[in-house]
């Protein structure tokens, strides 16, 4: 976490400071150059011309230091999951991850009798935005991307109210 | 502006000798090498204050950008950088007090000998001056020191080349 | 020499024509893009996006169950009685089945679309827009039946109590009423045993 | 303001007068380069996207996605600061300011105008080239003191790149130097004035016709050696491979934040550094490719050197996106190929070129 996070109580300022720094991490989502299965097909090809992710200011890093987004795309085995859980606690805060198609959002066509596939990636780290498909068409994606923009634009740098 | 320039003199001074004391003194080499390029831009910039530019310019050319990168790589070409401790005492006090003594009195000799300029000469443009020197009264040293360079050269290609395996 | 020149010249004439051919498209070439929330690509109508069932057309008859290969459809029907009028299928019959249950787990589903071809009464559909991002897991597993849960229960008591004369009915002429089910398990478990390991 | 001229005429203050104006030309400096910098990288990004038949940024900011990097420098900003356990910290935390403070240092004395520069030198152009050498050490800081092995590779071949590169790109500058007779910036660019037939690229350099003529070839062929040995200075593609980001990422894979922010904003600054060289050493520096273009200095100082500043702007930025539009056209070299093209290919004929050079120098030097 930045150093500002959670030390303020919410107040006038710090709502409209949130504002800023959300629209920020909102409009630069570096996502991890990183694909699992078939989904990072799908992943290449909204990158690629015809979809064109950058014109969110969504461009790959090839480091998980640098990058905002895990997009875990595809079948996440028991092997490989060991791996993404690393590169997830290499990035730095604050880190947001997309599970996209069937096979991380719960396990897909293995959920019964893959002994091998992890059962949906949040059994290993916490999830922001879930996208079906098998694999999602590009539009999915974008449209995982930007819900993902909408959640980002309601957080708040504000300390946590106990109820 | 005298006050200003000597307050930055004397930086300079205390970034040369800091950062020289650190690679005379710290247990580990890579520090050691590193601490070079400081060393290395304040010796540069006390050209700068000596009116010697063209020397200052070179020094952190050659020096920073040659000689360190050479020591650098070579230091990384030393089994366990990360762990080797140089020993930091001698072995020989003693022994050692004599040399250092004689090499003292050299120093401080020279020191008091040398007539030291109190105001240094107007800056002016030396590197014509410093080409045609080297062009004309010191060229025998200038060529030996390129003829050195090239023996060096070839040298490293010869050890640097691919030898097919002898029968 | 020469193919040390050669090669010189190789590597600029072919830097030039390669820098020609991008400019060629950052100038006189038209972008592909299609601007996705402000322009939106018509699907093809085969296209496999998303399932929906539309669920007055559904007769209940567990074909997609059976043939989904991941068991990510679940049916729970309720056989209407005989008096009940509850509307007519597509192709002109009277519907037989209550539909309480009737759900697609959307976070397994594989999109290959052999549940559509099965269904007869074509309620089970692809539907256009793909773009069903969620922020929980349980927002994918979508149940399509448009009836609240007390009617779900109140269905649930009527088939209970039908059951239950049913079986009055049956106990009058039928001996030993309680053999029956216990054997029939007992028969059916090692059967789905031996099965297992050659299906894995 | 009668106090203001009695300060300013009073010999004794004329310290401060000067302080302020460096200070003042070096905050300005920070903020061209950081503006800069910025434009770079979404210049970058439409560049690449032309170039692919995309559109590139469009969303952020309306026209263009304009403030697109904005939003970037702000989340790298507010990002975690990752320091990792194994790292040798001292030397993590010191390698971005290094690179960063050399690749600015070099700026001092880049002749923006006639009088916009930071100090005319006269060993300016000797001293950007050993100023950026500084940039090599903080490399292989940064690389050896992330404790990983591939930003380890990347600070190797970048230091055994930008090293070997040094010599032809020194070479290569060797030649207007030759033809000036001066290393001060402010000379280099003078002896190019009035219309671009009298630029250093096209045999200009002070000279008159019959040598254009004759030292039109090795002038271009200079210009160009130093552009793309310029390219492999700094780390640009076709000669990105320490910082190839499909295989090892280069020396910056353990930074995050702000301090890979600052290593991207070196590179952008270090891009426009080389660029402005080749402009002021054969393009001409601020004088417009026509005499009748620009304001002299008698009608209108002021004038003068924003017209001044302008051209030589310009023309770093189309320098810049030729750069970008390489980059996005050739492929990756590998390392013996590109050793091989510096050394084998670079060198030769850099050399021959300078022999060349001087020989027409002193044969039509009359």
């Amino acid at each position: 976490m930045s150093i500002i996070e959670g030390r303020f109580a919410p107040n006038v300022l710090v709502t409209s400071v949130d504002k800023i720094f959300n629209w920020g991490r909102s409009r630069s989502l570096w996502p991890l150059t990183f694909g699992l299965a078939c989904c990072a097909i799908e992943m290449m090809a909204t990158n690629a011309s015809r979809f064109d992710l950058d014109r969110f200011g969504i461009f790959p890093r090839p480091t998980p230091r640098q990058a905002d987004v895990l997009l875990v795309s595809g079948t996440l085995t028991a092997k490989m999951a060991e791996r993404v859980l690393r590169l997830y606690e290499q990035m730095a805060e604050p880190k947001y991850v997309i599970s996209m198609g069937s096979c991380s959002n719960s396990g897909g066509p293995y959920w019964q009798h893959g002994y091998h596939v992890v059962k949906g990636i949040d059994l290993i780290m916490p999830v922001d935005v879930y996208i079906p498909g098998c694999p999602p068409r590009p539009e999915a994606l974008i449209d995982g991307y930007l819900k993902l923009r909408e959640i980002i634009m309601e957080k708040t740098i504000a300390k946590e109210v106990s109820k | 502006m005298e006050f200003l320039s000597e307050l930055i003199f004397w930086c300079f001074v205390v970034l040369t000798v800091g950062s020289a004391a650190v690679v005379v003194f710290h247990s580990r080499i890579i520090y050691s090498a590193f601490a070079l390029l400081f060393t290395f831009v304040g010796v540069g910039a006390l050209y700068l204050y000596l009116s010697a530019d063209f020397l200052a310019a070179s020094q952190l050319l050659i020096y920073v950008g040659a000689i360190l990168t050479l020591i650098i790589f070579g230091v990384f070409l030393t089994t366990k950088v990360m762990s080797i401790d140089l020993p930091e005492q001698s072995h020989q006090r003693f022994l050692a007090l004599i040399p250092i003594t004689l090499i003292g009195i050299v120093i401080l000799w020279v020191i008091l000998q040398t007539p030291w300029a109190v105001n240094p000469a107007e800056a002016a443009p030396t590197t014509k001056e410093l080409g045609r020197l080297l062009m004309s009264r010191y060229l025998v040293p200038f060529e030996l020191a390129s003829v050195l360079l090239l023996a060096a050269l070839i040298g490293a290609m010869r050890l640097a080349r691919y030898f097919k395996m002898e029968e | 020499m020469a193919a040390y020149f050669k090669d010189i010249w190789i590597g600029v004439t072919t830097i030039i024509a390669g820098m020609a051919v991008t400019l060629r498209h950052m100038i006189f070439e038209r972008a592909i893009t299609i601007q996705y929330p402000r322009e939106i690509k018509e699907m093809y109508p085969r296209a496999r996006a998303k399932l929906f069932n539309t669920i007055e057309d559904c007769e209940c008859c567990y074909k997609c169950q059976r043939i989904c290969p991941i068991d990510v459809i679940f049916i729970k029907g309720l056989r209407a009685g005989k008096d009940e009028d509850i509307g007519l299928l597509p192709d002109g019959k009277p519907k037989k089945m209550h539909i309480i249950q009737f759900d697609i787990d959307f976070t397994k589903c594989i999109y290959c679309g052999l549940c559509v071809d099965v269904c007869e009464q074509k309620s089970l559909h692809w539907e256009a827009p793909q773009e069903a991002s969620t922020v929980t897991r349980e927002e994918l597993y979508i149940d399509f039946t448009n009836i609240s849960d007390e009617e779900k229960q109140a269905l649930i008591a009527k088939d209970e109590e039908r059951k239950k004369a049913k079986a009055a009915m049956k106990k009058k002429p039928g001996a030993k009423p309680g053999v029956k089910p216990a054997a029939k398990p007992a028969v059916d478990k090692p059967k789905k045993d031996e099965i297992k390991p050659e299906t894995d | 303001m009668n106090v203001l001229t009695s300060f300013c005429n009073n010999p004794a203050n004329w310290f401060f007068i000067k302080l302020a104006i460096s200070l003042i030309y070096m905050v300005g400096m920070i903020t061209f380069v950081s503006v800069f910098a910025l434009f770079a990288i979404w210049l970058e990004r439409k560049i690449s996207a032309w170039a692919q038949d995309r559109l590139g940024p469009m969303e952020t900011g309306g026209f263009h996605g304009w403030l697109q990097t904005v939003a970037d420098m702000l989340k790298l900003l507010l990002k975690e600061d990752i320091i990792p356990d194994a790292v040798d910290r001292p030397l993590f935390k010191l390698a971005p300011y290094i690179v960063f403070a050399s690749s600015f240092a070099a700026f001092a004395t880049l002749p923006f105008a006639a009088n916009l520069i930071g100090t005319d030198l006269n060993i300016g152009i000797y001293y950007i080239v050993a100023i950026s050498s500084l940039v090599v050490i903080a490399i292989i800081m940064a690389g050896w003191a992330s404790n990983n092995k591939w930003s380890l590779f990347g600070a190797m071949r970048s230091a055994s790149q930008m090293i070997s590169y040094e010599v032809p790109v020194a070479l290569a500058l060797l030649i207007p130097i030759l033809m000036a007779g001066s290393l001060s910036m402010q000379d280099l660019v003078s002896v190019q004035a009035g219309g671009f037939w009298n630029w250093t690229i096209f045999g200009g350099g002070g000279f008159k016709l019959p040598f254009t003529v004759v030292a039109l070839p090795f002038t271009v062929l200079a210009f160009l050696i130093y552009f793309w040995a310029s390219l492999a200075e700094v780390n640009r593609c076709p000669f990105d491979l320490p910082e190839g980001e499909s295989e090892i990422i280069g020396f910056h894979v353990e930074y995050s934040a702000m301090r890979f922010g600052m290593f991207f904003f070196a590179e952008f600054a270090n891009m426009f550094l080389v660029s402005g060289v080749a402009v002021a050493l054969f393009l001409g520096g601020w004088y417009a490719p026509l005499p009748f273009l620009e304001v002299s200095a008698e009608t209108s100082p002021v004038l003068h050197n924003i017209i001044g500043a302008f051209w030589f702007i310009s023309k770093s930025v189309i320098l810049v996106a030729v750069q970008m539009w390489l980059r996005w056209t050739l492929p990756r070299f590998r390392v013996d190929q590109l050793m091989h093209v510096c050394w084998k290919v670079f060198l030769p004929f850099s050399l021959a070129n300078i022999l060349i050079v001087s020989l027409l120098v002193v044969l039509f030097n009359q």
